[in-house]
This record gives C-alpha cells, structure tokens and sequence, in this order.
C-alpha cells in the first residue's frame, strides 16, 4: 500500500499541464508536499534507526514493478532534497511573478511540470539501485533541469548554455552506463548491487574512476565542470538555488555510493579524489573572485564547495584504504555535512540573488551598489549567507570545514611521509581555499550590497514579496541552528556512516560531542560579546552626540559613485597574482596617432575558462573534420552510383586479402 | 558456339565503353540484345518451350527492337549524337575497363565455379563492372540509361547461365525492363536536353 | 489453396481494384471513402496475420513474426499518414487527389506484400513495386526539383535493385536443385550449409548494396535523403519508417539465412563497416543541415546505421536492432507529420527562416521537443533501452573500440539535432507577416503524441508477448 | 588566566611601542599609558557617519572587537589550559579573526570610498595569503608534538635537541611577523605613512570615528597582546625542572636557572615573569622595528608574505625529518 503512495504523485504531476493559471502554482505546491511527505516519513526512519537494513518499496502493476530502497545513505540525501525542493518551490512564486506578462501560460506549466519532475527524478535516482531505472531517472532528471534553464530560451545564451548543459550530461550517462555494462558482462548483475562482487573479484580503481568521472560531470569536479558555470546562471534563481543546492549533490551521492562498495586499492583512490578535490576547489574559488556575474560567482563559488567536499570523501576513502575509522568518520561526516550546508546557504545565496535581479534587472556586480538601503532585507540575508559559506564561526560552514581539518590533522600523525605531505598540502589548500572564499564574498557582498550604485539602476522596491523573504528566513533559521547545535545534525549522520561503512561510529563521536560543544560555546560567548558592545554602544552614543556628514574623500570633495571601487578593481590585484590559472583578457582598442580627436572608448576585462576554452577548441576541431567528411551529397548522380561502386570494390579487395 | 557469342558480348562492352557516339550505343544494345535472344535458344533448351518462347519473345521484342527503337527516337529528338562532356578522356576509360575485365577475372576463378559457368560469371562481372562505369564516367543521362542497360543485360546473361535449371529467375529477372521503360519515359518527361550535372538542385555539401 | 490463401489473395484483389477505382474515377469523397475502407481491412488483414502467426501461405507468403509485426506498424502509419494526406492534399483538383491516394494504396500493398513474402524473389518483385509506385508519390508536387528527385531516387533504385539481383542470381548458384524454384526461407536454411561461401559472401554483398537504397544504409542512402526533401510529409514518414523497414526485412532475411554457415563473421563485419560510415556522413550532415526535412533524413540514416551495426554485432544486439526498427518507426513517422505542421505555420523548412515555433504553435513546438527527446534516445524514449542494449552486446562482445566510436559520434548527432530543434522551437528570426502563416488546429498533433507515447511506454515497461514476439524473431540467429 | 594577562598586557603595549619609537627618533615621546588616554577620549567624542553607511559599518567594529576577546579566550597560559581550548582550536582561533577581519573589510566598503576599497581590498589579499603559513605552521607543530589543541602543543613543546632551537626560532619568527601582517604594522603597512593611497589599515578606518574608533583601537590593542601571549607561549617551559632534567643543553633558559633555589610553587610566578618580559621584548622590538625599518612597495607585498608559508614549509619538513627519526 505504502508503496503504491510513491507511484501517486507521478501521476498527479501529469495535471500540472492541464490546470488553470490559477490553479497551477498552488496544485503544484501539494503535489510536492505530498511527495515530500511521502519520501520524508521513511527515510526519518531510516536516518534515526541506521543499523536496519534497508527498507524497500516495491510499487508497480502487472506492467512491471519498480523496487525504491531507502537506506540511511538515501534517507539523509532525500531531506535534503526536499527541503531545497520546497523552499525553491516557495521562493519561485514570488520570483516568477514578474514573468507573468512575457510568459505563455503554456511555458508556466512546461516550467512548474519540469520542476515536480525534477524532484521525482532525484529521488528516484537515490531510490532506486536496479541499473536501468537509475539510468533513465539520471537521464530525467538532466532533461527537467534541461527544461528549466530552457524557461528564458528566448536569449540566445541560454540557448547555448542550456545545449552544452545537455551534451555533457548525455557524456555523463554513457560513462555510467558502459560503468554499468561493465558490471554486468562481470557479474551479470545490472545495477548497484553487481558491484558488490564486482569490486570483490577484478580491479577496483578503474572502474570506480569511470564511475567517478560519469558522476563528477554532474558534481562539477574539474575537468568536468565547464557546464556548471553557465547553466547557473542561465536558469531562474529558485532553480539555480535548487540545482546547486541539491541536483549536483546526486552526483556526490553517487561517488559516495560507490565507495561504499569499494573494496581494495581504496588508498590511491582517496588520494587521488582528494588531489582532484583540492585543485577543484582551489580553483572554482580563483574563478569565482574574478566573476562580475553574481550568479556566475556563486556558481564557482559552487565548485569551490564541490572540491571541499570531495576532500572530505577523499580523506574517509584514505580512511578507507589505511583501516582508519577516524579518518572515515571524520572524512565522510564532514564531507556530507559540507553536502548539508552548502545545499542550505547556497540556495540562501541564489535566492538572494534572484532577488537582486528581479529588483534591478542586472547581475553585474560593477554596476550595483548601495542595494543595502533600497533592500535591507534581502542584503543581511545575503550577509549571514556569505557569512556561512565563508565558513565563518559561529555558522554551520565553520562546523563542516573544522570536521574536515580535524580529520587532515588525525591523518598527520601516521607513519607514513607520503601521507603527511598531501595531508598539510590539502590543509594548506583549504586555509587558502578559507581566504581566498573571504576575499571572493567580501567582494561579492560589500561591492553589490554596500557603498553608492555605480550606475543609474532603478530599484524596484516592492520586487521582494513576503512570499520570497520566508523561504530564505526559515533556511537562515536553520543555518544558525546546525552551526550552534551541530550535534543533532551530525550525531544521526556520523551514526549513518558507520553504518554504511560498518565501523563503530561511537569512539569518533564522544571526543566530537566535546569539541563541538566548546564550538557552540565560543559561538555563544561571540555573540552574547557582540550584543554586550552594542547595548554599551547604544548606551554611550547618545543620539544628540551622532552627526551625519558625506563620507570622507580624504580632501577631494568632487568624489562621485562612478569612482568607486568596482567588483573588477577589487578583484584586479588577485588577479594579477592569479593571471596563469585565470585566463585575463583586455578588450581595448589602442588611440591611433592619426585620430587626432579620439572617439569613446571601452575598455573590458574578461577571464575565461581554461577547461571551457581547451573543450572549445576540441569539440570545434571535430566538428570541422565530421563537415568535411560529408562531402557526398554533391548531387551528382554519377557520384551516388560511384560510392557503392566503391565500396563494393573495397569489400571485394578486403575479400581477397582475406581481411573480413 | 555460346562462348564466342559471349565473346562477341564482352567485345561489344569494350567498344561501348570507348566510342562517344550515341547512335552507336543504342546500335550495340540491340546488338546485345540480339545475342541474348540466340543465346537463350541455345542454353534454354532443358526448359518447358512455353517459357523459351516468352523469354525468347520478351528478349527479341523488347530488347531487340523497342528499346533501340526508343534511344534512336531520343537522339534524333535531341539531335545531339555524341557525348561532348565526359567526365575522363577514352583512353583512361578503356584502361579502367580492361582493369575490370581482369578483376572479372580473377574474382570468377577465385569462385572456382564449374567450368561451363566461368565464361558467364567473368563477361557478366565485367558487363556490370562496365555498366557501373559508364554511368560514373558519363555526364548525360542518356548515356547513364545506356549504363544500366548493360547491367540489365548482365543480369539476364548470368541468369541465363542458370536458366536451365531455374528459369523462374529468368522471368523475374525480366521484370527489371519496367525499370528501363519507366527510366525511358522518365527521359521524356524531362524534355530530353537535361544533362546529369544540371540535375543537382538537391544537395548539400 | 488453404483459407488463408484466400484471405491474401483477396487482399491483394482488393487493393488492386481499389486502387484502380480510385485512380480512374476523380471523385473525392469517393477516393477518400475508399482509403478508409482500406485502411480498416489492412488493419483486418494484419490482425488476420496475428491470429496466424507462422503460417506459410501459398508458399510464396508467410506470416512470420517479422512480418506480420513490421506489417501491422505499417497499419498503424498507415491511419496518421491518410490522415495527415487527407489534409495535406486537401485543396488539390481531384484528378490529382485520386491518383495520391490510388499510388497510396499501391505503396502500401506493395509494402505489405514485402513484409509478407517468403523468399527472396518475391521480395525483390515487390521491393520493385514498392520502388515504382513510391516514385509516383515523391514526384506528386510536379515541380522541376520534385522531378530531378524523382529521376534520381528511379534511377539509382533500379541500379541498386538490378544488383539486388545479381546477388539473388548468386544464390540461385548455390542452389543448383530445382526442387526449390523459389528461393523460399525455410528451404535455403539447410542449403546454404553446403554452399560455397564466397558465393554467399558475394551474394550477402550485392543484395546489402543493392538493398541499401531502400533501407537509406551507406553507400546507397543518397537518394532517399533527396526524396524526402520534396516529397510530401507523410510520404516522407513513409519512405524514412516502413520502406525503411522494407529495406531492413531484406537485408535481415537474407542475414538470417546466411548465419548459419560459415560467413556469418563476414556479413558482421561489412554490416558494421556500412553502420559506421553511415553514422559518420549523417553526423557530418547534421552538423550542416540547413533544410529541416533532410535533417531528420539523415537522423533516419544515423538510425538505420545504429540498426546495421547491432545486427553486425549480434547477442542481444538482435534484439536491440528490431526493437530499434519498431521505435525509429513511430518516432520518425510523427516527426515528419510535425515537419508538415511546423511548414503549415512558418511557411518554410529552410532552418535559418524557421523559429519561434513554440509561441506560434504550442502543441506542435512541445511534440517536436517529445519528438526529439524520442529520437535522440534520452530516457523517456524507448530507444533508449534499444541503444543500451546495444551497447551491452557491444560490451559483452568486447568491442570497446566499437562502442567509443559509437558512442562518440552519437553525442555529436545529439548535439547537431539539439542545436536545430531548440532553433526551430526557441529563437526569433525575422517574423513573417502573419497572413502568411496558416493556423493549425492543435488537435492535429494528437497523432505524434500517440505515437510518441508508445514509444515513451516502451521505456518503462516492455510487455511480455512483445517481448516474446521479438524472441521469436531472432531466435533462429545464433545466440 | 592567559586572558586576563593579556588585557593587562594590552594595557601598556602599544604605549611602549610608541615610546620605543620615540626614544629611536630622539624625542622623550608620551607616557606609556597615552594610548589609552587618547581612547578615553574617543569613547566621550561624538561621533559622525557617513550618509552612505548602514548598519554594516556600525556593527563591524564590535563585531571586530568582540571576535579578538573570544579568540583570546582560546589561547592557552603554560601550565594552565586555556578556558575553551580543544583539539583543533587554532582553527577556530584563525577563523574568529577571519570573521572580525571579514566585517572589518565591510565596514571600510560601507562608506563607498574608493580609498576605504583600496584598503579592504588590500587587507583582505594579505591576510588572504598570510592564512596558508598560520596553518602549516599550527600543522607542524601539531605534527612535531602529536596534539591538536593549544595548550596540548605548547605544554608538550620541549626545548630538546637543537633541532627544536630551530624550529622554536623559525615558530616565533613566523609568530612575529604574521602578527605584524595581522594588526597592519611594519613592512607590509606603515600606521604613520601620510598618504591614503598607500595605506592599508589606516584608511580602512577613516570613516570611524568617536566610539566605533576607539572600539577598533581596543581591539587593535588587544590582538597585539593576544600575539604576544601566543609567542610568549613558545618561550615559557611548561615546567621548568622537567626542562632541566631532561635537557643538557637548556642553560640559557631563564626559568631553569632560577628553578635550582626556589620551589615549584613559584613556578607560576616565573612564568609570569617571563611572561612580560617577552611581551615588552615583542613590543619594544615592534617599535624599534618600526623606526629603523622602511616599509615595503605594496607590489612587493604579496612575495614577502608568501615567502612566510615557504619558511612554514622548511620547518615542516625539518619536523617530518625528526619525526620519521631522519635526524636526530
């Protein structure tokens, strides 16, 4: 009975297309709370209670049934999911409004269909184990993303990005499935459950790293990320938010997945994740400084978050790989905790972003400013966020990327060099990841929020309903409970580990419960500090002693907002430092002496994607040679008649040369 | 006596693919279509006489008179007898052709068939091998439905080669003449001048 | 003369008088009377097929599974495409009009009788027949374009066919025995054990290139694109689905008899090769089509390639290449009835003209999008699991290098596809003048989304004797 | 206990900075307690805002400040475990300071002058690259001493072997000169320099005034003594007889001398002692610094700083020889 509950809101989702306009928002907003009621109820369960085995569900007719197994893996990925599901679904009311007039009820409903159904097919993706289903609820869930970012496809950008988006998801799947295949001509099981023995009976790396790489186009590990970038953006925000926040992280789940299965060589392999972590987050962060795109930068910003949590897998399959329960424990919780919080303050952050947009129609950093008094709302919001994702105490980043260095510290101390070496790089990494995150958000948050607008932007001041403030109150909410109480987020999900990884979860947690709690403590003590400075503030500054006055331009008066500092001088430092990982390019067109009255110039700085262009380069060069290929149909008639005159030659030749 | 006959066939192959007159083709087609007709009344003699006189019949009316007929009737509609724009010189044409005839050749013995059959197999190879070519070679179509006459006649000299044990395949292998006079009309229908190379309104490279 | 041997008898009557009834008296509603009668006893005579699965009629004529599955898509087709022809030809004179629909019920008895005949002559006779009266339709518009398609697509189907011939001569060699007049299925099975291979293989190599025109298979596919581009849209969906599959059941027969001898390796190898090449010139294409409808000829051939190759790679690549047959059929057969719709509304298949479909036409932008979905193999499409099962027999076989390939150029078709469609779906060209753009009732895509939801079933569920029937096909190939 | 000394610490430092610079420049300079005079006044000012700040720039110094007092409360005093220490708790202390630093920045972006965003921008690069050797340097000792919290590294960081001599030295000297980065002071920034353009801490602060500024100031202050007492941690033995006996070479150390005649209950005292000595060392050593050395091109900036995660490097690998028993 249960199971036939799952099956309900799939077809419930079919009316979406046919409600009136309405209808349509409110209907779609009970078809995913049933469908988050539904899943959520199990996987509770099956979080709090992580030594069952896994429960299963198995729905379908005579047609043929589907089998959704939750376990506790699933059940922690799975709230995830619907928490961002539903606070992107509360947000986009609001958002979409201003779409109403250029937007056929038509592509509301593709939009809101696409939308449900990008939920079922993530879940479905952590439901389901048989090889098949997975594959075609992977490939779903790509084509209602697809579709989503397809919401504005009358620029021609989204257009681009929305195709390269689909391409690389389709590369994707066929490296998963040949991954699959694999198993199967092995095993003769298709599905998860093959490579339990799989992995017992042949070589364990390689095929993980093809999984890895069919995974990681999803999860936005570099190389593979040169999608991610662009479809950010290009999407509305509430899907922004949601892809960020959970759709890359089936990729995550994925790769987790598969670890849990692996058996030998786990050593190498954690090592290599980690490296390929470490050089993914390095180096989505340097990209996402130099971005003047809000939505841009919060993308790379979403890389950089990829490569902390990979580092963290990493770290557990080291664990792994050198029998270290610490290290799995510490690794994996706090990779998946990061997995947690990311999806948390970076929907927070797409949301706020959406905000922005929608009240001044421009991302560009260089040209906002000042938003701070027009939108004080939305501009301390996008504060606690960039503060969390910053991983600054006493927010929940802080929890998982201390999780994380606590887990590269224990690593330290073994008896092997190799190992120590990667361990201090990694955290020399991650401290420069810390900065470089601060520099980037600093930049991110002071330059649009703060200061003057740098240009004539009218801010529509209504843009930001109640209806938009809500979802990103109650994620706030939750942002400052997981950082001051961490332990009961963490306990479940550590226990969760163990359980996955069948270690003893228990002697990593009780010295956790201790550190954690001084954690919570000094966050406490910060704050009760902060208001104690202000209350003494207040009392001190007396109202008749504050004047107000412009802002010193140390003895130049004539000062305006054009000349203050922008999102590209801010960065411009950095990016000279940074200048070989992030490709700058100046668009400037040089004053010939023969211009004896020099026209307007303008001057642009532009920083292109390494990956993006080399891909470019390969996919282009290709492409000519498949042109040139076709050749044949010149029209010509004779010519038709020569190419099976020829191939009949060729295969006579070959016949004789006894090659076929 | 049927090998010379053959002999002649391939013979008047050569000749087609050199000569660049049209009246000479539909000349040797019906020359070729004369040889089939004596050639079935020699081989054809196991088989039911109801069948020998259709095919014999179908060969002389058809092949023999009408379709020369027909190309007689189109070159003297166009008024243009010879071929001014061939897509390589004679001499190149007659080297690939006698290349053809010895890849027949060698492909008929590598076939090791039975020694009665191995004079068919390599003169219908190298009719096809020669049918094929003109109409690659050529640009006119009329020179292209001269092409697939000779392949036609390829077909009905190897189904020949066989007819005496199934002479089904003789008649079905008749059929193909609907082809040519559906091509013939075809012809017609285009007013005759086109020449191949103005036919390719339909490409893209 | 058993009873079934009436019943295919007086099919076949009934289509000729049909046929002739409508072609000699000019009357609309009569001809348009007719060809749903006909309809309705092709769709009779296929169920008739059904309840006599594997029945040899006349021993000219079988009801092989096959057969009678390709026989009665073929029915299917058949209802959308008179019902897109009646629209299409709507407002032509009724000499005109009557001769459409005659050639239609030609083309389509000629088809039938393809998909039933038992033995390679009588396949060939009414591949001809097909070849014939499919020419007709393709140049129905009369225009000088439509006439050079024409004379090409005769032309070198005869050439082709003519070879076709050669290689049935070939076999005839082989057989040197009266007692199989007919080269009848079941006889030659346990000839072509004691034949000399190298006729075989030359046989298995003219009847491939010979037949290759009809299945639109490299080397000899260009025709076929030609004639898509000026035939009417639902004789497209024709010629790229069930004369396709005309096509296809040649080559597929004459494999099937040969797998048992010694030349099966051979024939694997040429059909890869041919798939190869085809999926090559049809990315190239793709990657350059400027004219909608030749775009989704060259997806047919890309289809037609991906079907060679899983029949050269054989295992359950048999499976997929039938199964494949069946999908391609319904997802291209409603695409080009979309094509026709979206020419209604824009007014050109020119893609650099075409755009902002689904603002003018909702409906039909959101079946292009299904359509494309479908025909790219991307989960809900049933050639998905098609295709996977190719690559499991490729994997299983071991043709890793194979499979790259394969795999790689199909990413590059997705994209070339992708680009277009979401062109002709999305971006905004300059606008033509709105009394040049017809409006077209939604309802006339309620037929693609049939036929796209079938395919999309497929996906999820294969029923059993569905399942059991393309068992059935192949269960004589080797395993 | 730790905390209480660095208040008192905090009290005279940057007074004694300022003397010892005035005394190098030949002047007899204020009293030591001036600075905080000059605070006390700024607490009674009144105080103006720009129009163009919000609520941002009104926080950022409290916020500064408070986050210095609780990484204070982290730092450990020998022999006595600091209050909220843990396993790992340098992490928290790094990024305590990141948090202040982070709505320090925003606060100087909060009044849109180009110069304040100058000066951010800057603030945020160096501390940005001075992250790297805080870290290796904390991941060394942790990988010298086997302890991840504090109080644990610094009570079990013994004077043994010469090789702990250079490792204790290159400790202080990264200590030092981050702590310089840190409160913007000689060579990367020069608090006397005249000119905005090539301020970085100074200018960052133009826009505060009355209350706020002295807020800064106190915490300024503050992160001074806090460096202090992270230093002076280093050089204070934990227990000094056990540094006796167990070290022949320990002769220069100050507490170790005294330990032969007095009891162990004056430990503490000792340590104390040392205590002020090294921060009026540190401080005096600032000031003179500061007089008789020039400030470094911003260009050069960036090199400088990354040069101190090079030197961490050199000290690690000089740990993991010792520890993998390479050397002695």
């Amino acid at each position: 009975m249960e199971s036939t509950i799952l099956l309900i809101p799939f077809i419930l989702s079919f009316f979406i297309l046919v409600m009136p306009t309405g209808m349509r928002y409110f209907y779609t907003l009970g078809v995913a709370v049933f469908l988050i009621l539904v899943t959520s109820v199990p996987a509770t369960e099956a979080l709090l209670h992580p030594a069952n085995a896994p429960r299963s569900f198995i729905a379908g007719g005579s047609l043929g049934s589907i089998t959704f197994t939750v376990d506790s893996l699933t059940a922690f990925f799975i709230l995830i999911t619907n928490f961002t599901v539903l606070t992107g679904l509360l947000y986009s009311n609001g958002y979409l409004s201003s779409y109403r007039t250029t937007k056929t009820p038509a592509q509301f409903a593709l939009h809101y269909f696409s939308y449900v159904w990008l939920h079922i097919s993530m879940l479905c993706v952590l439901m389901l184990r048989e090889g098949t289903a997975f594959l075609i609820a992977w490939e779903l869930m790509a084509v209602s993303s697809f579709m989503l970012i397809l919401f504005e496809a009358e620029k021609r950008t989204t257009l681009k990005t929305a195709v390269n988006y689909l391409i690389q998801m389709h590369v994707g799947l066929v490296l998963l499935i040949i991954g699959f295949l694999l198993v199967e001509a092995a095993t003769g099981q298709f599905g998860f459950d093959g490579l339990q023995s799989y992995f017992a009976g042949y070589a364990n790396a390689p095929l993980f790293f093809l999984f890895f790489a069919g995974f990681a186009v999803k999860a936005g590990f570099i190389p593979f990320h040169t999608w991610l970038p662009e479809a950010h953006p290009a999407a509305p925000s509430h899907v922004s938010g949601v892809m960020s926040g959970v759709m890359i992280k089936m990729g995550i789940f994925g790769v987790v997945r598969v670890l849990t299965f692996v058996q030998y060589d786990a050593y190498i392999v954690g090592i290599i994740i980690m490296i390929l972590a470490t050089l993914t987050g390095l180096y989505g962060i340097m990209m996402s400084i130099v971005q003047t795109d809000l939505k841009k930068l919060l993308a790379y910003s979403t890389i950089e978050n990829v490569g902390i949590i990979g580092m963290g897998i990493g770290l557990g399959t080291i664990g792994i790989g050198s029998d270290n329960p610490a290290l799995t424990i510490l690794g994996f919780g706090g990779g998946l905790f990061h997995v947690l919080n990311h999806s948390l303050f970076k929907s927070l952050l797409f949301y706020c972003a959406g905000s922005v947009y929608k009240a001044t129609h421009t991302r560009n950093i260089d040209l906002l400013g000042g938003l701070i008094h027009k939108m004080p709302r939305t501009a301390s919001l996008f504060l606690f966020g960039s503060m969390a994702i910053c991983a600054l105490p006493p927010l929940n980043g802080f929890i998982s990327e201390i999780l994380i260095y606590y887990g590269l510290f224990a690593g330290m101390q073994v008896n092997s060099v190799f190992q120590t070496m990667s361990m201090l790089l990694t955290i020399m990494s991650l401290a420069l990841i810390g900065g470089l995150a601060l520099f980037g958000f600093s930049k991110a948050f002071g330059l649009a929020f703060l200061g003057l607008p740098r240009s004539e932007i009218h801010v529509d001041d209504n843009a930001v309903s109640h209806g938009m403030l809500f979802p990103k109150l109650l994620i706030a909410s939750i942002i400052l409970f997981t950082g001051l109480a961490p332990m009961f987020l963490l306990a479940p999900l550590l226990g969760m580990i163990g359980s996955q990884f069948h270690l003893d979860s228990g002697q990593v947690i009780l010295p956790l419960i201790h550190v954690l709690s001084k954690i919570s403590l000094t966050g406490v003590i910060l704050i009760l500090v902060v208001f104690a400075i202000l209350i003494l503030r207040r009392k001190v500054l007396k109202p008749e002693k504050v004047s107000h006055g412009p802002t010193w331009g140390c003895g130049y008066t004539a000062g305006n907002a054009r000349q203050q500092y922008t999102a590209t001088s801010f960065s411009a430092n950095f990016a000279e430092l940074a200048n070989p990982v992030i490709a700058k390019q100046i668009e400037y067109t040089d004053i010939h002496e023969e211009e004896i009255l020099p026209g307007g110039r303008t001057f642009e700085v532009k920083h292109e994607d390494v990956f993006n262009r080399t891909l470019n380069k390969i996919t282009g060069y290709s492409m000519l040679v498949l042109k040139k290929i076709a050749r044949l149909q010149t029209g010509n008639i004779q010519h038709y008649i020569m190419y099976a005159f020829i191939f009949i030659l060729i295969i006579f030749v070959l016949l004789y040369l006894n090659v076929l | 006596m049927n090998v010379l006959l053959i002999i002649i066939f391939a013979i008047t192959l050569i000749y087609l693919s050199m000569t660049e007159r049209f009246p000479i083709y539909a000349g040797l087609i019906g020359f070729q279509g004369a040889l089939l007709f004596v050639l079935s009344f020699i081989e054809l003699h196991a088989i039911t006489p109801v069948t020998l006189i259709f095919v014999a019949l179908e060969t002389l009316v058809f092949k023999v008179i009408i379709v020369p007929f027909l190309l007689f009737r189109i070159i003297s509609k166009t008024g243009e007898a010879r071929v001014h724009d061939k897509a390589m010189p004679g001499f190149y044409s007659l080297l690939f052709v006698t290349l053809g005839l010895l890849l027949s050749i060698v492909v008929s013995f590598s076939m090791n068939t039975s020694p009665a059959n191995m004079i068919y197999f390599i003169v219908a190879f190298f009719a096809v091998y020669t049918g094929l070519f003109m109409i690659i070679s050529h640009k006119k179509i009329f020179s292209h439905l001269v092409g697939f006459l000779v392949i036609e006649n390829a077909v009905l000299l190897l189904s020949l080669a066989i007819g005496s044990e199934m002479p089904m395949l003789i008649n079905i292998g008749i059929l193909l003449d609907i082809f040519v006079s559906v091509l013939i009309l075809g012809i017609f229908v285009m007013r005759l001048k086109q020449s191949a190379h103005e036919l390719t309104m339909l490409k893209d490279d | 003369m058993n009873e079934s041997g009436y019943i295919l008898v007086g099919f076949f009557v009934i289509s000729f008088l049909a046929g002739i009834v409508v072609g000699l008296v000019h009357n609309k509603p009569l001809a348009r009377i007719l060809t749903v009668a006909y309809v309705v006893i092709h769709i009779a005579f296929s169920a008739y097929g059904w309840l006599h699965l594997g029945e040899t009629v006349l021993d000219y004529f079988t009801f092989d599974p096959l057969g009678v599955l390709l026989l009665s898509i073929l029915s299917v087709l058949t209802i959308t495409t008179v019902y897109h022809g009646f629209i299409y030809v709507k407002d032509e004179e009724p000499r005109v009009y009557a001769i459409y629909h005659a050639v239609l019920i030609a083309l389509v008895a000629a088809m039938s009788g393809a998909y039933l005949a038992n033995g390679m002559t009588t396949v060939w006779i009414f591949v001809e027949a097909t070849t014939l009266a499919v020419a007709a339709l393709i140049y129905h518009d009369r225009t000088p374009m439509a006439l050079e398609a024409t004379w090409k697509y005769v032309f070198v189907c005869s050439v082709g066919i003519a070879l076709a011939y050669l290689g049935i001569l070939f076999l005839g060699f082989t057989v040197h025995d009266a007692r199989l007049l007919h080269l009848s299925f079941d006889n030659i099975t346990e000839i072509a054990g004691m034949a000399n291979p190298l006729y075989l293989k030359i046989a298995f190599v003219f009847v491939l290139v010979g037949y290759s025109t009809k299945m639109g298979l490299f080397p000899m596919h260009t025709v076929t694109v030609d004639a898509h581009t000026v035939s009417p849209p639902p004789i497209s969906a024709f010629i790229s689905t069930t004369l396709m599959n005309v096509g296809f059941l040649a080559i597929f027969r004459i494999y099937a008899l040969f797998s048992a001898t010694s030349i099966l390796t051979f024939m694997n190898h040429v059909l890869i090769l041919s798939g190869i090449l085809s999926l090559l010139v049809s990315a190239g294409y793709m990657l350059k089509a400027k004219h909608n409808k030749r775009m989704l000829a060259y997806s047919s051939l890309e289809n037609m390639g991906i079907v060679a190759i899983a029949l050269g790679v054989g295992g359950i690549g048999y499976y997929a290449a039938i199964l494949h047959i069946v999908l391609h059929s319904f997802t291209k057969a409603g695409l080009f009835y979309q094509m026709g719709q979206s020419y209604k509304v824009m007014g050109t298949y020119k893609l650099d003209e075409s755009g902002n479909y689904m603002a003018r036409y909702p409906a039909g932008a959101t079946a292009l999008l299904l359509g494309f979905l479908c025909i790219t193999a991307i989960p809900p499409s049933g050639m998905f699991i098609s295709e996977l099962y190719l690559m499991k027999a490729m994997v299983g076989s071991g043709n890793y290098l194979l499979l790259a390939i394969t795999a790689l150029l199909l990413c590059f078709v997705l994209y070339a596809l992708l680009t277009r469609v979401l062109h002709i779906v999305y971006s905004r060209p300059r606008e033509k003048p709105l009394h040049e753009l017809h409006k077209v009732n939604p309802w006339q895509s309620t037929s693609q989304y049939i036929l796209f939801g079938m395919v999309i079933f497929i996906c999820f569920a294969q029923p059993e004797p569905f399942r059991q029937l393309i068992e059935s096909i192949i269960q004589a190939l080797p395993k | 206990m730790g905390f209480l000394l660095a208040i008192v610490t905090a009290l005279f430092f940057p007074g004694i900075i300022l003397r010892v610079k005035s005394i190098a420049s030949g002047r007899k300079g204020p009293g030591i307690m001036q600075p905080w005079k000059n605070i006390l006044v700024l607490i009674r000012k009144e105080s103006v805002f720009s129009t163009t700040t919000s609520y941002i720039s009104r926080i950022a110094p409290a916020v500064y400040l408070s986050t210095v007092i609780c990484a204070l409360l982290l730092l450990p005093f020998p022999g006595m475990p600091s209050w909220l220490g843990f396993d790992g708790d340098f992490v928290l202390f790094a990024y305590l300071l990141a948090l202040g630093k982070f709505l320090f920045i925003l606060g100087a972006l909060d009044t849109g002058s180009s110069f304040e965003g100058m000066g951010a921008n800057r603030e945020a690069l160096y501390s940005m690259l001075a992250e790297p050797a805080f870290f290796i340097l904390f991941g060394t000792l942790a990988l010298l001493t086997g302890q991840t919290s504090m109080d644990q590294i610094f009570g079990s960081f013994q004077f043994s072997g010469h090789n702990s001599f250079i490792i204790g030295f290159i400790a202080v000297y990264l200590l030092v000169q981050i702590a310089m980065i840190e409160n913007s002071r000689m060579p990367v920034d020069d608090p006397k320099t005249h000119l905005e353009l090539t301020m970085i801490h100074e200018v960052m602060i133009l826009d505060h005034s009355g209350f706020d500024l002295a807020l800064i100031h106190v915490g300024t202050a503050l992160k001074f003594a806090m460096y202090g007492l992270l230093i002076a941690n280093f050089l204070i033995p934990v227990d000094a007889g056990q540094v006796l006996m167990n070290n022949e070479y320990l002769t220069i150390n100050i507490g170790s001398g005294i330990k032969n005649y007095i009891g162990k209950e004056w430990m503490a005292v000792i340590q104390i002692g040392i205590y002020f000595f090294v921060q009026i060392i540190f401080a005096a050593m600032i000031g003179v610094l500061e007089s008789f050395r020039a400030r470094k091109k911003l260009v050069r900036n960036p090199q400088f700083i990354v040069t101190l995660s090079s030197i961490a490097v050199v000290a690690f690998i000089l740990v993991l020889l010792i520890t993998f028993k390479m050397i002695g």
